[in-house]
């Protein structure tokens, strides 16, 4: 991990709220591995205080993207970016998905801007010849759908305006029915009632599977012991999700 | 101009410079070795240490507010033997001072902390962290009741040779006389302030921002209250004030040192720029040698007020 | 959805709603008519009044920090004559409640200025403003002090039939303390917090940013401490308690109320926009009307806190 | 007085840190008068918090212009505002020069940005009927000159890089001794050390006149009392800047 000012090469708005912040760093875009994220501080000064995690969604030769929503100041700030100006990035921080052994099918299962980790994850899967890829996306309407460069997807809305007409989950729950249990790498980021349901769905069918977990942090490197999850089985009561995460066994933590 | 003596001494420590790192803010000292050269730190406070290891409390534990964060950590820590095991060997081999930083929920457990790391040889400095619940009073904080400052500074004095820092509360109404308080019972040092009772609520969810309601406040939003607990705790004593709070700069440094702080450490900064307090002890240097300051002393307690300005004539 | 109610009562006071603005940041009430329609707020507090008129502090007086301001006014006020001669004429032609604050370096003189402020029936209630020097006991303030508090409050209980609201100083260990002894005193309503002490130093030229060294520090800065404050007193006592600092938005101002403050005041914030009351009025009632409520009173201490997280379990 | 939203026509930088700022507001610029100042929320949020002041430089049509210095994080991003952009602005503010009497020459003495409200009193005199104005300009060194609009000037140099080298008020006191003192009106602005000196001069000469006082203000209207002056002869010991001033006359006041 690194400090480094990043010159923006491009902001691209995508939909209402949601960007894409593309940002060159040849030392991120060699290293980043799928679901490892940045922690940014969005502008000089004492406002916002603390850094803003995103996950690294794509590289493309030295420029790595980040795809986020306006949620608050920070985002806002961020989306106002233009080339010519720097950033200012922590990373890349956090422990990656872990790529499936040859031979088994990749299930990406998405929420919203629970996408963002999806585009590398697929970058990578592809370039260890995986071309089988499953991928699930849900939001609560088309209009907050972010296909960006993702593989073979369906989708799911809930209030059917695209796609399924439901959750995600139940989607893929729908999928799996109809579909082998063998041999499947599943991996999953949203928000966290998806992916309590997820962890259900999953143990019903006795599948395991990775998840990416967003919680507020003040580090990001494991030093305020801010950001911590409920883990099963683990010597400790809690994990922490910048440092011994954001990605996780989903049955090896509580979702909150 | 000749090289800027940055250096500061604390009975048998020895700092490379006054810019330390706050308990709490940098871990063990080894979580961000790719970020900083740790040899250029004045000196390591230490997560705060219990006997036991601490799991913390649930989250959310950190929520940002205005110029602020508040934390709710709840002392989450590795305990004194998994200390002494996994992280005491790397800290020896430091070129710089680490001070431990000593947290308990009894007297006893304070005592028994210290003899443990003090037999280790581990350290150069005990600082200890008296902002916690006492059990034994119902859960008040220590930090809160003078007599019982004033108690584990005298019951922890014998034990060690090593320079005794006190870190007091700001959340009392009078600082200084818990400052005065430890200086009677022997401590070297006072260090000011640990965190500001603060708490933020969520509206949608009608829920506290952080599990515990009510948790601690730190960042620039305190600085302007850390720096006038300092001003008011250095002209009531005279061992030496490390000033703690909101302090992201040089130019936030400076102004503690000239009030009279001998020291600062660097809390929440940390979080946005492990390598600030490396930066901001470079910056103090730079000062120095711009104003002509042979020894970073001669910037302390410089601060010149309004004589003429009666004290009657308060503020309000 | 009918009418959303947001009367507030306090004794014989009506308020139109539970927004007011806070002593000396909204003058006397006849500055900024260009800018707002001061009938449409909660009610209006006044500059603290003393007996006599007061010309305030050297400049210096005010200086910003991260997410807040330091004040050292000293208290500059017309008096109580004049106040009865220039602004009570124009404040008794208004539609809303108003609220005369006094300050006194004396308890007879805050019986005095209540005395004459009360024969000249131009006031709904009585802010009293405890954070000034008490020159008797060599300037400390009263505010810190209980036994004082307690006795300001005693002296003035039978003076006057309308509420009186005593404003409570965060610079202290306990505020709840203090609430419950005025509460015992029979005060009507604690509104906190006034300003937290702190400071601002010049680095280039070594002086403090404002003349008195110290001051107070108010703002969006000190919003967390100020609900930790309003959380501790609503706990304590059943007379209502009057929720302010740094508040700048309606969903500050909810947080108070969800916290347990039956009314906000707004002080700082309406130097950067003095219609800001008016406009945290309407977008509480707005949000009543979002979520179905029907009276603002409803959303008043509906906090919702973990009960499992026991109290011992500190945030430290 | 009125809180108004201003579109930014343009930003242009003047010399290395001086900008002008050209807003469009028919209300102000109906109303304006020189000397009189505006208090602007630099952006939305609490950072920086309180308004910062600005003489109004200049107007032209419904459009008027400040001219600053970047001091700090206020003034910095009011430099980057751009078209598009609107600015929070609160005024018109504070009490102007007084018109001179006719047939009194106007005396104008700038140090600094504190050439600022001077354009507008140009403006204002030559509307009036004033053509024999005489302006002095002084700065630190030649770089620092910021001559937007000025009539007839006359320069000084700390460092005599340009014009006369020393203060501008060592310029005044030249020219007031080769030319005549009757009927002069002077006006100034600038930092209070030159303020101060230019009190001496003119006390030396028993001359009166006008300045425009800056200092740091919380609210540019009267409600927080946070912006005394020392007042010679006056009820009470103080006056307010931003409501009894910002100019006052030279004599009135003890500039600190
Ligand atoms: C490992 C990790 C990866 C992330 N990746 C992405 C990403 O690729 N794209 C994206 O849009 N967002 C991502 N997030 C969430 C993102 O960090 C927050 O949306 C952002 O910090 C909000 O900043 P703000 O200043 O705009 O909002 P704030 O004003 O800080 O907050 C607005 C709202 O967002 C919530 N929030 C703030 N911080 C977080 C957080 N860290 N996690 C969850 N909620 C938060 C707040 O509680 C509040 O309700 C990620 C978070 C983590 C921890
Ligand atoms: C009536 C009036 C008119 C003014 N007109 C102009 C103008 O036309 N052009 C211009 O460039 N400036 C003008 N100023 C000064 C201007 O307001 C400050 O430069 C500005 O507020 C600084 O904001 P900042 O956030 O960039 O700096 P900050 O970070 O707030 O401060 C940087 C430095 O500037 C000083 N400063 C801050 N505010 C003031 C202030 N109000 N007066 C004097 N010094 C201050 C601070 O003490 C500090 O040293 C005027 C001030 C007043 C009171
Ligand atoms: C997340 C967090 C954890 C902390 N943990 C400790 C601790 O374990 N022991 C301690 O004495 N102080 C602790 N502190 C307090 C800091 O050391 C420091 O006193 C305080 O944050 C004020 O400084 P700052 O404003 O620079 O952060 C902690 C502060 C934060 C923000
Ligand atoms: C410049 C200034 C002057 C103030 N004067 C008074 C006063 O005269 N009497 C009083 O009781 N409080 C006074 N206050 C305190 C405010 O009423 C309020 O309690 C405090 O500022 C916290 O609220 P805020 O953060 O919303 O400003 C003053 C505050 C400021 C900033
Ligand atoms: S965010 Fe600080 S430890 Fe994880
Ligand atoms: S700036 Fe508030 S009274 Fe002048």
């Amino acid at each position: 991990m690194k400090i480094e000012l990043l010159p923006v090469v491009k902001c691209e708005q995508l939909t209402a709220t949601v960007f894409a912040l593309h940002l060159r760093s040849s030392y991120i875009s060699d290293i980043i591995q799928p679901g490892q994220f940045i922690n940014i501080k969005v502008q000089t000064g004492n406002y916002p205080l603390l850094r803003r995690p995103f996950s690294v969604a794509r590289t493309h030769r030295d420029v790595i993207t980040i795809i986020f929503d306006i949620v608050g100041e920070g985002t806002r700030i961020l989306s106002e970016k233009r080339p010519g100006d720097t950033v200012d990035v922590l990373g890349p921080l956090g422990h990656s998905f872990t790529l499936p052994s040859a031979g088994t099918r990749p299930v990406l299962v998405a929420g919203g801007l629970g996408m963002a980790p999806m585009p590398l994850l697929t970058q990578n899967l592809k370039a260890n010849g995986f071309s089988n890829i499953e991928t699930f996306l849900g939001a609560r309407s088309k209009q907050f759908l972010v296909d960006y460069e993702l593989t073979n997807v369906k989708y799911a809305t809930d209030d059917g305006s695209a796609g399924h007409h439901g959750t995600v989950i139940s989607l893929l729950d729908e999928w799996l029915e109809n579909n082998s249990h063998n041999e499947l790498s599943i991996y999953a980021c949203g928000p966290n009632p998806m992916l309590r349901g997820l962890q259900e769905l999953l143990r019903v069918y006795s599948l395991s599977g990775e998840i990416s977990l967003e919680c507020v942090m003040a580090c990001g490197i494991g030093i305020c012991q801010g950001c911590p999850v409920e883990s099963v089985n683990s010597t400790g009561r809690y994990r922490l999700v910048c440092n011994e995460g954001p990605v996780f066994d989903i049955h090896s933590v509580m979702i909150q | 101009m000749t090289q800027v003596q940055t250096e500061f001494k604390l009975g048998s420590m020895r700092c490379r410079n006054r810019v330390w790192v706050a308990s709490g803010t940098f871990g063990y000292g080894d979580e961000c070795l790719d970020l900083v050269d740790v040899n250029k730190i004045g000196a390591i406070v230490t997560k705060s240490l219990s006997m036991k290891p601490r799991d913390g409390n649930p989250p959310p534990r950190v929520v940002e507010t205005t110029g602020g964060m508040i934390n709710s950590i709840g002392l989450a820590n590795i305990g004194v033997d998994r200390f002494l095991e996994e992280k005491a060997p790397f800290l020896k081999t430091l070129d710089t001072a680490v001070i431990v930083n000593i947290a308990a929920s009894t007297i006893e457990e304070y005592r028994a902390v210290l003899e443990r790391i003090e037999a280790a040889e581990c350290c150069h400095a005990y600082e200890i962290n008296v902002s916690c619940p006492n059990v034994k009073e119902g859960g008040l904080s220590f930090g809160t009741n003078v007599r019982m400052t004033a108690e584990i500074t005298r019951e922890l004095r014998p034990l060690t040779g090593k320079p005794i820092i006190i870190k007091l509360t700001p959340n009392v109404t009078s600082v200084s006389e818990f400052a005065r308080a430890v200086e009677d019972e022997g401590a070297d040092a006072v260090s000011l302030i640990n965190t500001l009772v603060g708490m933020s609520v969520d509206v949608k969810t009608r829920r506290p921002k952080i599990s515990t309601t009510t948790g601690g406040l730190s960042g620039p939003a305190i600085k302007p209250v850390a720096l006038a607990k300092v001003y008011e705790t250095v002209k009531s004593v005279s061992i030496p004030v490390i000033g703690i709070g909101g302090i992201t700069s040089v130019n936030d440094a400076l102004e503690f040192l000239i009030t009279g702080a001998e020291v600062v450490e660097i809390g929440t900064a940390n979080y946005i720029n492990p390598n600030v307090a490396v930066e901001i002890a470079e910056g103090i240097e730079l000062f120095c040698r711009e104003q002509n300051i042979e020894n970073a002393a001669d910037i302390i307690g410089t601060l010149q007020t309004d004589q003429t300005i009666s004290v009657v004539k308060s503020w309000m």
